[in-house]
């Protein structure tokens, strides 16, 4: 059978398409197509919705909603998204980047799905026409999510309070030893009130590294201050072992490279 | 952090041709009624550049510029056979059988010529632009476009050649080895630097700087092409690649471009290129076969710089992060 | 890049026309338009597509093999099992009588590495093909696997190939090629210091961009086109020949511009399983690797094995050299008894070394079956060699680059494969090196010469 | 099978076939179209070579479905030179030997194309980032990093 592709104007006539068995939502084509090609035969038909919604950027308030379909190259060059745009230039080369939505890096799988760390320490909501999920519950569920993704939001960061970093063995394009991303916020006397960190590789999906974030509590950004944050980095992570690197070595630098990131 | 600095040498040679087979390639020559010149070839270029190669040892040989020359390779239908394109053999062997059929076909060519001049054969050359000129009297000149017609319709002559290169088969002696495995050997030494970090064991080469002894450089901007590519090549293979990353066990075998390691445009070291040329004694005006042997010199070059910088050794390629990371853990303890 | 004419200037006469120059490359100007035809460049109408079932275990008795599902799925022209394939069992290298024949070209009733081809699949479309290979059920007995050279080499270990009996390769010199050159064991026992050390590669892949793969048209007049990208046409022309049972003047191959190779695309894959569906489907076939299969299922560089032991004198002479070398086959021959022999003529590197010892090893184990690559039989040599080199010189404390002038080989000496040395130019190489990179040497090194007469 | 129409302009002229649904661009540009400048290198849209230009964006054919073309511009580098004139790009991949097997030399011209169209004036690392989805396997990407550039100061100058 042919890979019959159908479009519809509206998120709900989509995902009411996606019912039957074997359709896959197309979103940028990096991961469905791909998977086609490669003879995955389970892949039998392709569902895509044109709604411009999924297509928007909205800021208000200090938060962004960012439609599915957006591309890490719209991110990359959004003129208030500035803060975001290392992140959306970490996923692939540019060809990639012009096709890669938002929506899909929710469900690429380790060692890809850089940009969804970002959201994840970002505490971003996932939004489809079932409702809005924590980003980090949505991650949790994605096997057997089967509503369309529509937007993802969040507090905008301040510019100097998002970082991001990508490992890896190939530049300036290359896929993930490992990603990290980390939200924080200082009191006046720069000890760290809040801290959210993301990483990538470090399971199948992007997890938080909450005993890391704990130990940052109430500690100044210097080595003696992030050391026992450093120590517990890699508390409840279970690494993926791929062609690039192994589970063994990714929890070992992970803690090197965090330390590098909290201190630039 | 520390990023610790290294430097590394590593020196080599490189068989041209695999006699332990047998080793021939035949080629064919001839002109057109207008005095252009095809070469028959089924030998196959691989991007490395043979058609372009044989055109010039074919020109070389008649006596005109390579733009007459037109090489039509590989149909097995119209060109003679050939072992095929490896064992550094395909510059070598084919340009030796194109040699050969070139003399015989400017062999005929000055036949033709001296009957139209009335001189003797062996009084005349060729000026390389596209005349046949007589010894000491270079105003007696036939071009070879009037030649080949000559040959073509006056004198029912075909202005051709054949050509075959064989390197009869060397069989090893038994308990000694004696064998003759090879017909010329190409040269290389490389100094490699390189930048660790002792914390992550990624590695950086810096600078790689190829000395390689080809016999001949016969087009030096295709030498060029191949021993920048093939230096790319070995720091690639030294540091990164390999279809069985967790070797001997079979898992997580890469699929993919990202998956398979090579270094990326935002990887490459300040690379450098000097060349030498002692022609072989038995190569198409002295070449040696250096496509291969210009990725081999680097891989133990950067595993040595990398001792240099960091105290390990990884006998084992590729030089991963891991690897070193392992084995500076080892000698911390 | 730099030519340096001052070396060898007295045996070189630089006084030609068209050799030399840096002329432009003719095939260039069809690269950058896009104009260059490669194989899959054509497209003929009513073109079948060819997709492979392979093997997913790494060593299985094949029970039985149903097709039935798969040759009735919508737009299936042909399946093919090993019963189709005149001559089925042959091996690359036969026509240069290096046998036994020894692989498949579609398994029959055993596989030996995972991905190994089991049915072949023609169908309308590439989509079609792969449906209804999915469809294909064999039935596999699992047998153990061993992928690891030296637990292959021990007795009772599972057999990787029957038709060789025991898995290495049984050259006329026995279990391995040797090399014998001198007294090793008296070298040793004359010598300052002895090192032994071993070290290890893993399968390497060509990765050209363009796959391997090629096209085929039968003709009107019984004869078959066959559009490929292989690196040597008659290679392919006459084992297709052997293993369809095919007068080679049926035949018809049409290549020489080839998306990269490397060494990968020297193995007789896929022509002669295109040929044979396209003469039993009077159909033209396209038979391309995926990506996946140039990783994974085109032959690699060999995995190697090397140990090396060196006597080393305390005022730099290398005076013996012990190497045993083990190359991983995988399950079949293809090309690797040649570069494991290979690497015997190879060893002991560049250097004049007056007792050698060298047995070189082709090993079989249930993997992707290895091949010839960018400096088969020596790639993986001269690392071990070359590392060596670095640790000898570490040693006793010598300069790493003075230490291989010392031991440098130069016009005339003996090799340990008893051939006398001609045109050597790596001290010539080296001094280059010493001047480029500002590594400066004893000045008696750097008047050395090939020529082996000082200057 | 269900065909379905692509109508599109390719290099400036219009194309329209129906395929069936769910052909990639390249199948449809390469098949039907009879463009075979875009190479099939992987079908995973991990090597560059099948790169296209989409309405001034550049996209992987491999992984692009033609029917979401439907009324898009599209360039492939078989369309670049004009009137049998080489484009600067072209011109520059000659002159510094940029080209070996030729495989991925389309794919990297469509790359840097699209670099040179919104960067006259690229630095090295820009031309980097821009080819860095590319594959090479044969030139080490340096001869390819300075015909890019070569081939921007050739524009420059034009333009001065």
């Amino acid at each position: 059978m042919a890979l019959a592709l159908q479009t519809f104007p509206t998120v709900r006539d989509a995902n009411a398409a996606l019912k039957v068995a074997g359709t896959r939502y197309l979103g940028g084509g990096t991961l469905v197509v791909r998977a086609a090609n490669e003879g995955d035969v389970a892949v039998s038909g392709l569902v895509r919705s044109t709604d411009p919604a999924l297509s928007a950027v909205e800021i208000a308030d200090g938060r962004v909603r960012i439609g599915a379909s957006v591309t890490m190259a719209a991110i990359a060059r959004h003129a208030e998204l500035g803060a975001l745009a290392k992140a959306a230039r970490a996923v692939g080369g540019p060809a990639v980047r012009n096709m890669a939505t938002v929506g899909g890096n929710l469900f690429a799988p380790a060692p890809y799905g850089d940009f969804a760390v970002a959201l994840l320490a970002l505490d971003a909501m996932v939004s489809t026409d079932d409702g809005e999920l924590p980003v980090e519950t949505f991650l949790g569920g994605r096997d057997n999510s089967r509503a369309i993704v529509t937007s993802v939001s969040f507090a905008l960061p301040k510019d100097d309070g998002f970082r991001f970093l990508k490992v890896s063995r190939i530049k300036p394009k290359g896929v993930s030893v490992l990603s990290i991303a980390v939200v924080l916020e200082q009191a006046g006397n720069g000890t760290i009130s809040s801290a959210r960190i993301a990483l990538g590789c470090m399971a199948d999906r992007p997890v938080r590294a909450r005993a890391a974030e704990k130990a940052l509590l109430g500690k100044t950004l210097d080595p003696n201050g992030i050391a026992a944050a450093l120590g517990a980095a890699g508390e409840g992570t279970s690494p993926i072992t791929d062609p690039i690197a192994s589970a063994w070595y990714r929890a070992e630098v992970l803690p090197v490279h965090l330390g590098r990131l909290l201190l630039s | 952090m520390t990023i610790r600095r290294g430097r590394g040498v590593a020196a080599i040679n490189y068989p041209t041709g695999m006699n332990l087979g047998g080793d021939p390639t035949q080629a064919l020559v001839h002109s057109t009624p207008t005095g252009n010149f095809m070469v028959t070839l089924s030998s196959v270029d691989l991007g490395q550049g043979m058609k372009q190669i044989m055109a010039q040892i074919c020109a070389e040989t008649i006596g005109v510029p390579t733009d007459r020359v037109v090489v039509d390779t590989a149909d097995t239908d119209t060109g003679p056979h050939c072992m095929g394109t490896f064992a550094s053999r395909g510059t070598h062997r084919a340009g030796n059988a194109v040699i050969q059929a070139a003399r015989e076909a400017r062999q005929v060519m000055l036949e033709v010529a001296a009957e139209e001049l009335e001189v003797n054969a062996s009084d005349l050359e060729t000026d390389g632009q596209g005349n046949i000129l007589v010894k000491g009297a270079p105003q007696k000149s036939i071009s070879i476009f009037d030649v080949a017609l000559s040959a073509h319709f006056k004198r029912g002559r075909s202005i051709s050649g054949r050509g075959m290169f064989l390197i009869p088969r060397s069989y090893p002696e038994k308990e000694t080895g004696a064998m003759k495995p090879s017909t010329c050997y190409a040269h290389a030494c490389t100094v490699a630097e390189v930048e660790v970090d002792d914390e992550t064991g990624e590695v950086t080469v810096l600078t790689v700087k190829n000395v390689f002894e080809i016999g001949r450089a016969l087009n030096p901007k295709m030498v060029e092409q191949q021993l920048v590519g093939g230096s790319w090549m070995g720091i690639s293979h030294a540091l990164y690649e390999t279809t069985e990353p967790y070797y001997p066990n079979r898992d997580h075998g890469g699929t993919d471009f990202n998956q398979y390691l090579m270094p990326g445009p935002g990887d490459l070291a300040e690379t450098e290129i000097i060349v030498l040329e002692r022609p072989s004694a038995d190569g198409p005006y002295g070449a040696k076969g250096p496509g291969e042997m210009c990725a081999n010199p680097q891989i133990p070059a950067v595993a040595n710089a990398v001792f240099d910088a960091v105290g390990v050794r990884i006998d084992t390629l590729p030089i991963t992060p891991e690897r070193i990371l392992r084995a500076l853990k080892a000698q911390a303890n | 890049m730099e030519l340096r004419k001052s070396y060898f200037a007295d045996v070189r006469k630089d006084d030609l026309h068209e050799i030399g120059q840096g002329r432009p490359r003719l095939d260039s100007p069809g690269h950058v338009t896009g104009k260059t035809a490669f194989f899959a460049d054509r497209n003929f109408p009513g073109m079948l597509h060819l997709k492979m079932v392979r093997s997913p275990h790494h060593h299985a008795r094949i029970r039985s093999i149903d097709t039935s599902e798969a040759e009735k799925h919508p737009g299936v022209v042909k399946v093919l099992t090993a019963r189709d394939v005149p001559h089925n069992v042959y091996t690359i290298l036969i026509l240069i009588q290096i046998g036994p024949e020894d692989e498949t070209v579609l398994a029959d009733g055993k596989v030996r590495w995972k991905g190994e081809a089991v049915v072949a699949v023609l169908a309308e479309t590439e989509r079609a093909a792969k449906e209804a290979a999915a469809k294909v059920k064999v039935d596999y007995e699992v047998l153990p696997a061993v992928f690891d050279m030296e637990e292959a080499l021990k007795p009772g270990a599972p057999i990787v190939n029957e038709y060789h009996g025991q898995n290495y390769y049984l050259y006329d010199s026995g279990e391995c090629r040797k090399v014998r050159f001198g007294d090793v064991e008296a070298g040793f026992a004359g010598a300052d210091h002895v090192l032994e050390q071993s070290y290890q590669s893993s399968p390497i892949e060509h990765a050209p961009t363009e796959t391997t793969g090629c096209v085929v048209m039968p003709e009107g007049n019984d004869r078959f086109t066959c559009y490929t990208n292989t690196q040597a046409m008659f290679f392919t022309l006459d084992n297709t020949s052997i293993i369809l049972q095919m007068p080679g003047s049926k035949l018809h191959f049409v290549g020489g511009t080839v998306g990269g190779g490397f060494g990968g695309k020297v193995d007789v894959i896929v022509e002669p399983i295109a040929i044979l569906g396209a003469k039993l489907t009077g159909r033209p076939v396209s038979f391309i690797y995926s990506r996946e299969e140039e990783m994974q299922i085109s032959s690699p560089r060999a995995a190697e094995k090397v140990v090396i032991k060196d006597g080393v004198m305390k005022d730099g002479r290398i005076i013996a050299r012990k190497v045993t070398g083990y190359t991983d086959a995988g399950a079949y021959s293809r090309h690797s008894p040649y570069g494991a022999q290979k690497g015997a003529g190879h060893y002991p590197g560049p250097y004049t070394i007056p007792n050698v010892w060298i047995d070189t090893y082709c090993v079989y184990t249930n993997r992707t079956p290895s091949s010839a690559m960018r400096g088969f039989g020596v790639t993986i040599g001269d690392f071990a060699l070359e590392v060596q080199m670095d640790k000898l010189a570490r040693l006793i404390g010598m300069d790493p680059l003075e230490f291989r002038f010392i031991n440098a080989y130069r016009d005339g000496d003996m090799k340990a494969h008893r051939q006398p040395t001609e045109g050597a130019a790596l001290i010539e190489c080296m001094q280059e090196a010493s001047r480029a990179a500002n590594w400066p040497v004893a000045e008696k090194y750097m008047a050395m010469s090939s020529y082996k007469k000082e200057a | 099978m269900a065909k379905v129409p692509v109508q599109f302009t390719l290099n400036g002229s219009e194309k329209a076939e129906f395929v069936d649904s769910g052909t990639t661009l390249l199948n449809a540009l390469r098949d039907k179209i009879g463009d075979t400048s875009p190479k099939g290198g992987c079908q995973q849209g991990t090597c560059g070579a099948c790169s296209v230009i989409v309405d001034g964006e550049l996209r992987l054919s491999c992984l692009t479905l033609a029917e979401t073309c439907n009324g898009a511009a599209i360039t492939t580098t078989s369309g670049l030179a004009e009137g049998g004139v080489l484009h600067p790009l072209q011109r520059a991949f000659l002159d510094t030997f940029a080209t070996q097997c030729g495989f991925c030399t389309p794919g990297m011209i469509m790359a840097a194309k699209v670099l040179l169209d919104h960067t006259p004036n690229p630095s090295r690392e820009d031309v980097v980032e821009a080819l860095s989805g590319n594959i090479c396997r044969c030139t080490g990407y340096e001869p390819i990093i300075q015909a890019v550039l070569t081939a921007a100061r050739a524009n420059s100058q034009s333009a001065a």
